[in-house]
């Protein structure tokens, strides 16, 4: 009896274990993309302001992903020595989009507008965490409703609580 | 604790983690790509609308539309705002051609036939085979010296594209451009070119009148304008001034019929005699206003209120009634719809409307009938042009190639006319369709054409505002499919024709075509010059607002006379096809307001959305008075074979209050065989009509047959949105009456 | 001390309010006049369009099934020859008093500032309560995922989403049309206009007979209409307060009330 | 004593019953014995039996289910306004056929009237697992079951928590609470029973019962102890069967829709759970007497007689209040209530349905005036069946019935369970059936310690 | 070690037990079935605490109800159907409900306490008492002690006595 006991509960708490080592070390929290942008480089060393880039930001719903051209008005003449810079250039040449992976992924009945949060005064920091000092991109935040609704709350954003103030 | 009993221990936390690890693998959802625009369209920011204007094409009144627009895809169609057709209102059909644009039965690039004609076997190819085919049919054709035989079969083109396919024809040297559809009006061009001397079809000023009698005029849902009337119509009803009445005359109620404060179920056939007593009994009591009344008396004087009471059915104190009514009311409308003019001698009954709108004083007058200004691109409408003679010339061997573009008239004609069989007689056709159709079925290579949201073009609206309407028409999106425009077909197909093909095609696409042909009008017209800088600016303004129109109202002055009128109207009752014993009911058919002679079977919405009077959806029926239902044994949803001598179909019987016992009713448009939504959905009822052509304009004429219907073996099922129509008492719809409402109007 | 006493009365007080809210951001309304309503069904289409709802099929369909929010019922009185005709647009009535709100287990219909009765899709769990207590039938249920067929799916509206199997839906006004134009407003600092927000329906209605506005702002059109003498609202016996106003019809049916 | 004829009724109406009831002859070690070999004892007949039903749950209930929820709920015949169809009748049916098990045991507990003693156990086990099925309808039903966790209160990430003005929260919390108390109950009850068939058994089930009996000796104490804890919980659960029943009935009563909206649902409804759930313990009851004559030392013609008194006077009661559902409708003489009178009274096929029922809720157990009738084992068989029938229909006539006819007649649209529905309802009475005739082989289905009280505490002197 | 009588009957036992009581003897009775009145009657009614933790059980249960429903109201304020967010009658529903459920949980915790339950150290003495004999155990005798035991029980009737050796 005792016996059942003990080996139910080392196989719950290990399931457990697993689950939570896979979630935190080994999930898309921070995939591998394919080319290996820093943005260390770009936001930290360099200190390009995060809308000179994702330029849609302000303006849209969605922040934008910088297009293939935007890459390349920089990178015709900086370090065109890279193997990496030379991977965008591939794309560029055969005229393909880079097929980035998304790290900030949110459900399709999530509205989510990045121009109230941006003209509101959140910065990018606040829940993409430390981007100038990331080399990849990793997802700090849970992005999880309750999460959400927590800054709403602080901040006492006018109806921030209404479902369908995030939902669509 | 024992080393056997640790190492299991280890064993199934080892397991445990594992399982664990790959639980945790399987319920991550997969990270979605993010893919960015290679170099970013201009005006396109991600996640926010755009809205171009536009025209919409899916009947010819030419309502102006705004599509909206997210990330190259069109989202959303709406009436433009500032559009003084459709004032930002829109119809079904109009919001559905967005599924047009997308549908899944789209051709999706160009085909060669394979197999046997009309097998449906076809092979895809490039466009620039294709285009070297055709080129190479015609050029051959016309070096033969052929070139006459050589026919265009189109929809009623606008604008433009009308102009380019006439210069095409003409610079290839074939007079022999035929324009079919259902629903062109030809009775009514004719009766108001006859009567009144018109060339364009005047605006019926239904926003203004406070009397509205309306002979077979389904103006709310598809005659001529339907948004525009209806706007009109809102106005009528709870506009400035008083409430406007509105006398509808048909044996069975429509869409508009419904709305009407009285109907007047005049016998099929009938209701231009009706028109003409009413006509009759105004000079009699000496209502009319315009006119010279001793004149019209004798014109009129077969029409005696009594003996038309006898023929229409209507009693003749009603008759004096609605004239009374008619000639004080000021102003009053009188409108003739495709209800009037689908009868063998329709033509007539739209001239005794206008008898009845002289007499009255209704013409050139604000809430009356108000002169257009004339289409700068089209002359009238040649009456012989008409599908019974390509059909008789193809049947004798005379058509050597046959282009079509939109239309589908092995659909839409009678059995009787042998359309199908003459047309296999044609050595080459090809089709610009782009959906497969039973007419398309027949082309020996199909380029398809862009649909409207994809095009370039232009219209002026008919009927315009009763002032000039010019509407432009430009790609919303570019084309989903390996389709082009049909504009662009013709002139590069011109340029590859060997031999001169005029000066008229030179320009390098359809888009330049349009918009030199724009530098033109407004070359020409100082109105559109007013205001802008140069033509550049007035472009420019002109894709914003979707189009040209100004307020100025046509100065033309209106009038029937009594020879005109004398020399067109009849007092017979229109002719129907069958003996009254064999063949007891009438029969007829009409435009169903979404699916209209059956162009928008296909699309998804227009089979779903419940048909207003019938509920009916993803399918036909066939309307029967209760009564006479009862009498031949027939149960609302029974299967029912509808004869004639022309032909038997089967219909599901939807039973309604509203239609005379001796008529039956059939919506057109069902019964296609191809289109995933659009076939398996009944029997197309002019399977069951005898070909009857209107002498003189060519018009089909849909009502002319009686039909006996009886149980047949059941089909399918009619499915209906409607559990019960009755009220019961539970003041759902609350009414006041007339007179309430305007002891209300009063207190306010 | 005092002053967070006052603040627990308050809420305590507020949370004793029947409805809540002792003033809503808004009020938005929908009157209709059914004298101006001839029936075509535009709002329908407008409706599918906007909404991203499925098409069910002709099967489905007879299983009264079919997606539409906005329905247009037709009542027929009489027989021949005096059949009286009258069609009645009814939609989601966003009742004050919904009998729908009580019903749902886990909150996935509420009401909110904005006079809104709203649906949550993606909190729905389906237990159909909402729609069996809706006195309207206006509430919809996916009763399977439906799909576009390629490339009809193109025409989805990225602003709304496409709804879950077994998540029940119904009219909204076009929330997204709502906070699109709030959106706006916010932008340029200052309120929402009268007429700056139109439902899909009232925009498409070729006869103008669907308003839509707030009723809390004394300068808005249907502030101006509710005044209306020939004012009605559909089965109000049942105390539902419902936020769409009628307008009754005209007509000689001998039927008509004082 | 045994002789003594007894009787029940008013002023000269009397119902002639049966003497009462005496099991004196028994002795303690045959009872212990009996029970032991009812339970171990089984021919190969019983587990084909019990292994088709299986089959036939698997076939009938757990596939149509799996392909219900891979397909959505448009494989029922649900449509719009009737969302509420053949899974909520069945949940409310089921509900009512476990009301009976708690109030034999509980309310008959507290009045001490000793007949109970013998089926109370099998009706406890009949309310466990009526409310098993119970609990899958209620997922059944649901859209999106596989987030049935969102309707229980717990803390969530979300922060949300449930709305517990739903009147399906009230039944979440009723169901739940009846169902922890019948657990609770049943197995509280059995725990002296396991302990004392402990001692008679041997292999897994000796061991079985060792840790389900939890080390119960059977001292003066334990019995001091489970005296007053079982008092406590019959009048706790008493009022819990009455509440259960009225706030299942309060999912209808409390909306608006013609034919749900009446005050007299509650009790309506828990009398008719109370007629369903007896008719479904005697039924019960005749069948295991059939199966295995050795029940019938302790299942008497005594027990049947006894319930059938209460059968007829709740059927009774029953229809009283159906009449007066019908006869208040009438007097509203509102259009709502008469269209969805008329729909259920006088259209078919809803009107031969109605007949029915009133033929089997109200005229078929009228015949349990009769004596001969009630210890008429056949008899009673089909009264139950009858009167089980009867209240299916009840709960269909009110459920989807009244949906179909609500406000506006334009969404007036009849409703016809789909195979998927018809085969998951029975299919979820195969479950049933298994479920219990798998638990009667391994608990006893008859409280030992309890008919050893029936059969009188031995006493050298007499009493 | 202790010594266990059997007897078949309860009356025999219930004289034996007073014997042994009067002889100034801690005894245990075991019954297969309940003897509670038989008890309170040779030995005078005794008292149960049950009563007080299925009152605060249920009273808790009250409380907890009326917390979840208002609190969680409270805690994401959504109104429904115009009501209040603080509804009474739909609370008192849920505290009724919530007030059976504790009362009845509480009650089976507070009779596992007082039934010393569950505990798997000490079996029955004897199988018998399970069944259909009556035990009288006296625990923890002398040996000297037991002849005189064994006798008091014989003489009072008992049809077995059994020396129990402890485990």
């Amino acid at each position: 009896m005792k016996k059942l006991i003990v080996y139910a509960l080392t196989g719950v708490i290990s399931l457990a274990i697993g689950y939570w080592v896979q979630q935190q070390f080994f999930s898309d929290r921070a995939p591998v993309q394919p080319i290996n942008f820093s943005h260390k480089i770009h936001a930290g060393v360099n200190k390009i302001p995060c809308q000179y880039c994702h330029i849609y930001a302000e303006r849209s719903r969605v922040s934008g992903v910088p297009n293939v051209q935007r890459c390349m008005g920089c990178h015709k003449i900086i370090k065109t020595d890279s193997p990496e810079i030379q991977k965008v250039t591939a794309y560029w040449e055969k005229k393909e989009p880079i097929p980035w992976t998304k790290v900030h992924n949110l459900p399709d009945y999530v509205y989510f507008p990045h121009k109230r949060h941006v003209r509101a005064g959140v910065e990018c920091t606040n829940c993409h965490g430390d981007v100038p000092n990331m080399d990849r991109i990793t997802k700090v935040s849970s992005l999880q409703m309750g999460w959400c609704l927590t800054c709403h709350t602080q901040r006492n954003v006018k109806n921030g609580r209404d479902c369908w103030t995030c939902h669509k | 604790m024992k080393r056997r009993e640790f190492l299991r221990i280890l064993g199934i936390g080892g397991a445990g983690t594992g399982l664990g690890f790959v639980l945790g693998k399987v319920t991550q959802t997969p990270g979605a790509k993010l893919i960015p625009y290679l170099v970013p369209p201009e005006e396109i920011v991600p996640g926010v609308a755009n809205w171009y204007a536009s025209m919409c094409a899916e009947c010819n009144s030419g309502c102006g539309i705004i599509v909206r627009v997210m990330e190259g895809r069109a989202k959303k169609i709406e009436g433009n705002p500032g559009h003084p057709v459709s004032k930002g209102g829109l119809c079904v059909r109009g919001q559905a051609s967005v599924q047009r644009l997308y549908n899944p039965d789209r051709i999706k690039g160009p085909l060669k036939r394979r197999g046997q004609r009309g097998s449906g076997d076809y092979a895809e190819v490039t466009w620039d085979e294709a285009a070297a085919e055709l080129a190479k049919n015609l050029s051959d054709l016309r070096k033969s010296g052929e070139a006459g035989k050589f026919y265009l079969l189109t929809s009623q083109l606008h604008g433009h594209l009308n102009q380019l396919a006439a210069n095409f024809m003409s610079g290839y040297g074939s007079p022999n451009h035929i324009q079919y559809e259902l629903f062109q009006n030809r009775n009514l061009l004719y009766a108001n070119q006859a009567s009144m001397g018109l060339n364009t079809i005047p605006h019926y000023n239904i926003e203004h009148t406070k009397y509205l009698l309306s002979f077979g005029a389904d103006f709310g849902s598809t005659w001529l304008s339907p948004v525009n009337f209806s706007k009109g119509y809102g106005r009528m009803r709870q506009g400035e001034g008083a409430r406007g009445k509105l006398v509808q005359v048909e044996p069975r109620i429509s869409v508009t019929g419904a709305n009407a404060d009285e109907w007047v179920p005049a016998r099929p056939g009938t209701e231009a005699i009706l028109a003409l007593g009413i006509a009759y009994a105004m000079v009699e009591k000496g209502y009319n206003r315009a006119g010279d009344a001793s004149a019209w008396r004798a014109a009129l004087s077969a029409y005696r209120p009594k003996e038309v009471a006898a023929i229409t059915d209507v009693k003749e104190e009603r008759i004096f009634e609605i004239a009374k009514e008619f000639a004080q009311t000021r102003p009053s409308l009188a409108i003739g719809g495709e209800g009037l003019s689908s009868y063998e001698n329709g033509a007539s009954g739209l001239v005794a409307v206008n008898v009845l709108n002289h007499l009255a004083g209704n013409l050139g007058v604000k809430g009356g009938v108000l002169p257009n200004p004339d289409d700068p691109l089209r002359a009238a409408v040649d009456m012989n042009k008409r599908i019974t003679a390509l059909a008789s010339a193809a049947a004798s061997s005379k058509v050597k190639a046959l282009a079509i573009y939109n239309t589908n008239p092995v659909f839409t004609t009678p059995k009787a006319a042998k359309l199908e069989e003459s047309l296999k007689n044609i050595p080459f056709i090809v089709s610009f369709s782009s959906f497969m159709d039973e007419t398309t079925a027949l082309a020996d290579l199909i380029l398809p054409a862009n649909t409207p949201l994809e095009d370039w073009g232009d219209g002026f609206a008919e009927p315009a505002a009763g002032a000039p309407v010019y509407t432009i028409m430009q790609p919303a999106v570019s084309p989903v499919f390996d389709t082009k425009s049909l504009g662009d077909i013709l002139l590069s197909l011109a340029k590859s024709m060997p031999g001169n093909m005029g000066p008229k095609l030179q320009a390098q696409s359809f888009a330049e075509y349009v918009r030199n042909g724009w530098k033109e009008l407004y070359s020409k017209n100082r109105a559109m010059a007013s205001g802008t800088a140069d033509f550049d600016d007035f472009w420019d303004k002109t894709l914003q607002n979707g189009g040209w129109w100004s307020q100025e109202p046509s100065r033309r002055g209106l009038s029937v006379s009594t020879g005109a009128a004398s020399a067109n109207i009849s007092n017979k009752p229109a002719k129907f096809d069958g003996d009254e014993k064999q063949f007891p009911l009438y029969l007829i058919t009409y435009a169903h307001p979404m699916r209209l002679d059956g162009r928008g079977a296909n699309l998804p919405w227009l089979q779903e959305i419940p048909d207003p009077m019938t509920s009916v959806v993803w399918g036909s029926w066939v309307e029967i008075n209760p009564k006479t239902a009862e009498s031949l044994g027939i149960k609302e949803g029974d299967t029912v074979s509808i004869e004639s001598p022309s032909g038997r179909i089967s219909a599901h019987a939807y039973l309604f209050p509203g239609i005379r016992p001796d008529t039956v009713a059939l919506p057109l448009g069902q019964g296609q065989v191809y289109g995933r939504y659009a076939k398996d959905r009944g029997e197309n009822p002019i399977g069951v009509l005898p070909l009857v052509e209107n002498p003189k304009t060519g018009a089909l004429a849909l009502n002319s047959t009686r039909v006996k219907v009886s149980v047949a073996s059941p089909t399918g099922r009619m499915v209906k949105m409607e559990g019960s129509t009755k009220e019961l008492g539970r003041g759902i719809v609350k009414t006041v009456s007339p007179e309430e409402f305007s002891k209300m109007k009063k207190e306010a | 001390m005092a002053g967070i006493f006052d603040k627990v009365k308050d809420t305590l007080n507020s949370y004793r309010t029947p409805g809540y809210f002792k003033k809503l951001d808004h009020k938005w309304t929908m009157v209709v006049d059914l004298d101006m309503c001839n029936g075509c069904g535009a709002c329908v289409a407008g409706c599918y369009a906007e909404n991203n709802l499925p098409v069910v099929g002709k099967e489905d369909c007879g299983k009264s099934r079919a997606f539409s929010w906005l329905r247009i019922e037709r009542y027929v009185d009489g027989e021949y020859p005096d059949v009286k005709v009258k069609f009645i647009p009814v939609m989601c009535q966003h009742c004050m008093k919904a009998p729908c709100e009580i019903g749902c287990p886990v909150y996935a219909t509420y009401h909110n500032q904005d006079g809104l009765n709203v649906q949550v899709y993606n909190r729905c769990v389906g237990t159909f309560t909402c729609a069996t207590y809706c006195t309207y039938d206006v509430r919809r249920f996916n009763w399977f995922s439906y799909k576009w067929p390629k490339p009809l799916d193109q025409q989805l509206n990225p602003d709304v989403t496409v709804r879950e199997m077994g998540v029940m839906e119904k009219c909204t006004f076009c929330i997204q049309r709502i906070t699109a134009a709030k959106d706006k407003a916010k932008d340029e600092g200052r309120g929402v206009k009268d007429g700056e927000v139109l439902p899909a329906c009232c925009q498409s209605c070729p006869t103008n007979a669907l308003v839509f506005g707030d009723l809390q702002d004394p300068e808005s059109r249907v502030a101006k209409m509710v005044n209306n003498p020939r004012k009605y609202r559909l089965l109000e016996e049942l105390n539902t307060d419902p936020s769409v106003i009628y307008l009754k019809r005209v007509m000689n049916d001998g039927k008509s009330e004082e | 004593m045994a002789n003594q004829k007894s009787s029940v009724g008013i002023r000269g109406m009397e119902i002639k019953t049966l003497p009462k009831h005496d099991q004196s002859h028994i002795s303690y070690r045959e009872i212990n014995e009996d029970i032991l070999r009812f339970m171990t004892q089984t021919g190969p007949g019983y587990y084909i039996v019990l292994g088709a039903l299986f089959l036939l749950t698997i076939l009938l209930y757990a596939l149509p289910w799996a392909y219900q929820i891979y397909t959505g709920q448009g494989v029922t015949g649900l449509n719009v306004p009737v969302f509420w169809g053949v899974y909520l009748v069945n949940f409310v049916f089921w509900v009512g056929v476990a009301h009976a098990g708690t109030l034999i045991s509980a309310m008959l507990y507290i009045t001490e009237t000793p007949w109970r003693r013998a089926i109370a156990r099998g009706a406890e086990t009949m309310t466990l697992f009526a409310l098993v099925i119970v609990t899958f309808f209620v997922f059944i039903h649901m859209g999106r079951p596989w987030n049935f966790y969102w309707s229980f209160p717990y803390p969530n990430t979300r922060q949300l928590w449930t709305s517990f003005q739903s009147p399906l929260m009230f039944d979440v919390f009723a169901i739940g609470t009846y169902f922890t108390s019948s657990v609770i109950f049943l197995y509280f009850g059995m725990i002296p029973d396991l302990a004392s068939l402990r001692q008679s058994s041997t292999g897994w089930r000796k061991s079985l019962y060792r840790v389900m009996s939890l080390g119960w000796r059977g001292t003066d104490r334990q019995w001091h102890m489970h005296g007053k804890a079982c008092m406590f919980f019959s009048s706790f659960i008493m009022p819990l069967v009455v509440s259960v029943h009225s706030i299942v009935s309060w999912d209808f009563a409390l909306s608006v829709v013609p034919g749900y909206s009446k005050t007299v649902f509650a009790p309506y409804f828990v009398t008719g759970a109370l007629l369903s759930g007896f008719a479904g313990v005697l039924l019960m009851l005749t069948v295991i007497r059939w199966f295995f004559p050795i029940m019938k030392k302790y299942v008497t013609a005594y027990h049947f007689d006894r319930i059938g008194i209460i059968i007829l006077v709740l059927s009774l009661t029953w229809s009283y209040c159906t009449l007066m559902e019908v006869v208040t409708g009438l007097y509203a003489n509102t259009s709502q209530e008469l269209e969805h009178l008329k729909f259920k009274l006088l259209t078919p096929p809803y009107s031969y349905l109605f007949v029915l029922m009133i033929f089997s809720n109200t005229l078929v157990p009228l015949s349990l005036m009769i004596r001969k009738i009630r210890s008429c084992e056949i008899g009673m068989f089909f009264i139950c069946i009858f009167v089980l029938i009867g209240m299916w229909l009840e709960r269909y006539l009110i459920v989807p019935n009244s949906l179909s006819r609500k406000f506006l007649p334009w969404m007036w649209h009849d409703y016809f369970p789909s195979w998927v529905e018809v085969s998951i309802t029975v299919g979820a009475v195969c479950f049933f059936i298994f479920m219990f005739m798998a638990f009667i082989k391994i608990f006893p289905v008859v409280s030992l310690f309890e008919v050893k009280e029936d059969a009188g505490i031995p006493m050298k002197k007499g009493h | 070690m202790d010594i266990l009588g059997l007897f078949k009957h309860a009356d025999t036992m219930l004289d034996a037990a007073k014997r042994l009581e009067s002889a100034g003897y801690a005894f245990t009775v075991f019954s297969p079935v309940p003897l509670v009145h038989e008890i309170d009657h040779a030995f005078g009614e005794r008292k149960s605490y049950i009563k007080y933790f299925t009152f605060f059980g249920g009273l808790s249960g009250f409380f907890t109800g009326t917390l979840l429903a208002l609190g969680t109201a409270a805690l994401y304020v959504l109104p429904r159907g115009g009501r209040p967010i603080f509804f009474i009658t739909p609370t008192l529903i849920i505290s009724y409900e919530t007030t059976i459920l504790f009362g009845v949980g509480i009650t089976l915790l507070s009779f596992f306490l007082f039934a010393g339950l569950p505990s798997f150290k000490k079996d029955v003495p004897s199988p018998e008492a399970a069944i259909d004999s009556f035990g009288l155990l006296v625990d923890d005798i002398r040996e000297d002690e037991f002849v005189k035991l064994e006798k008091i029980l014989k003489e009072s009737g008992a049809d077995e006595v059994k020396r129990v050796e402890e485990e």
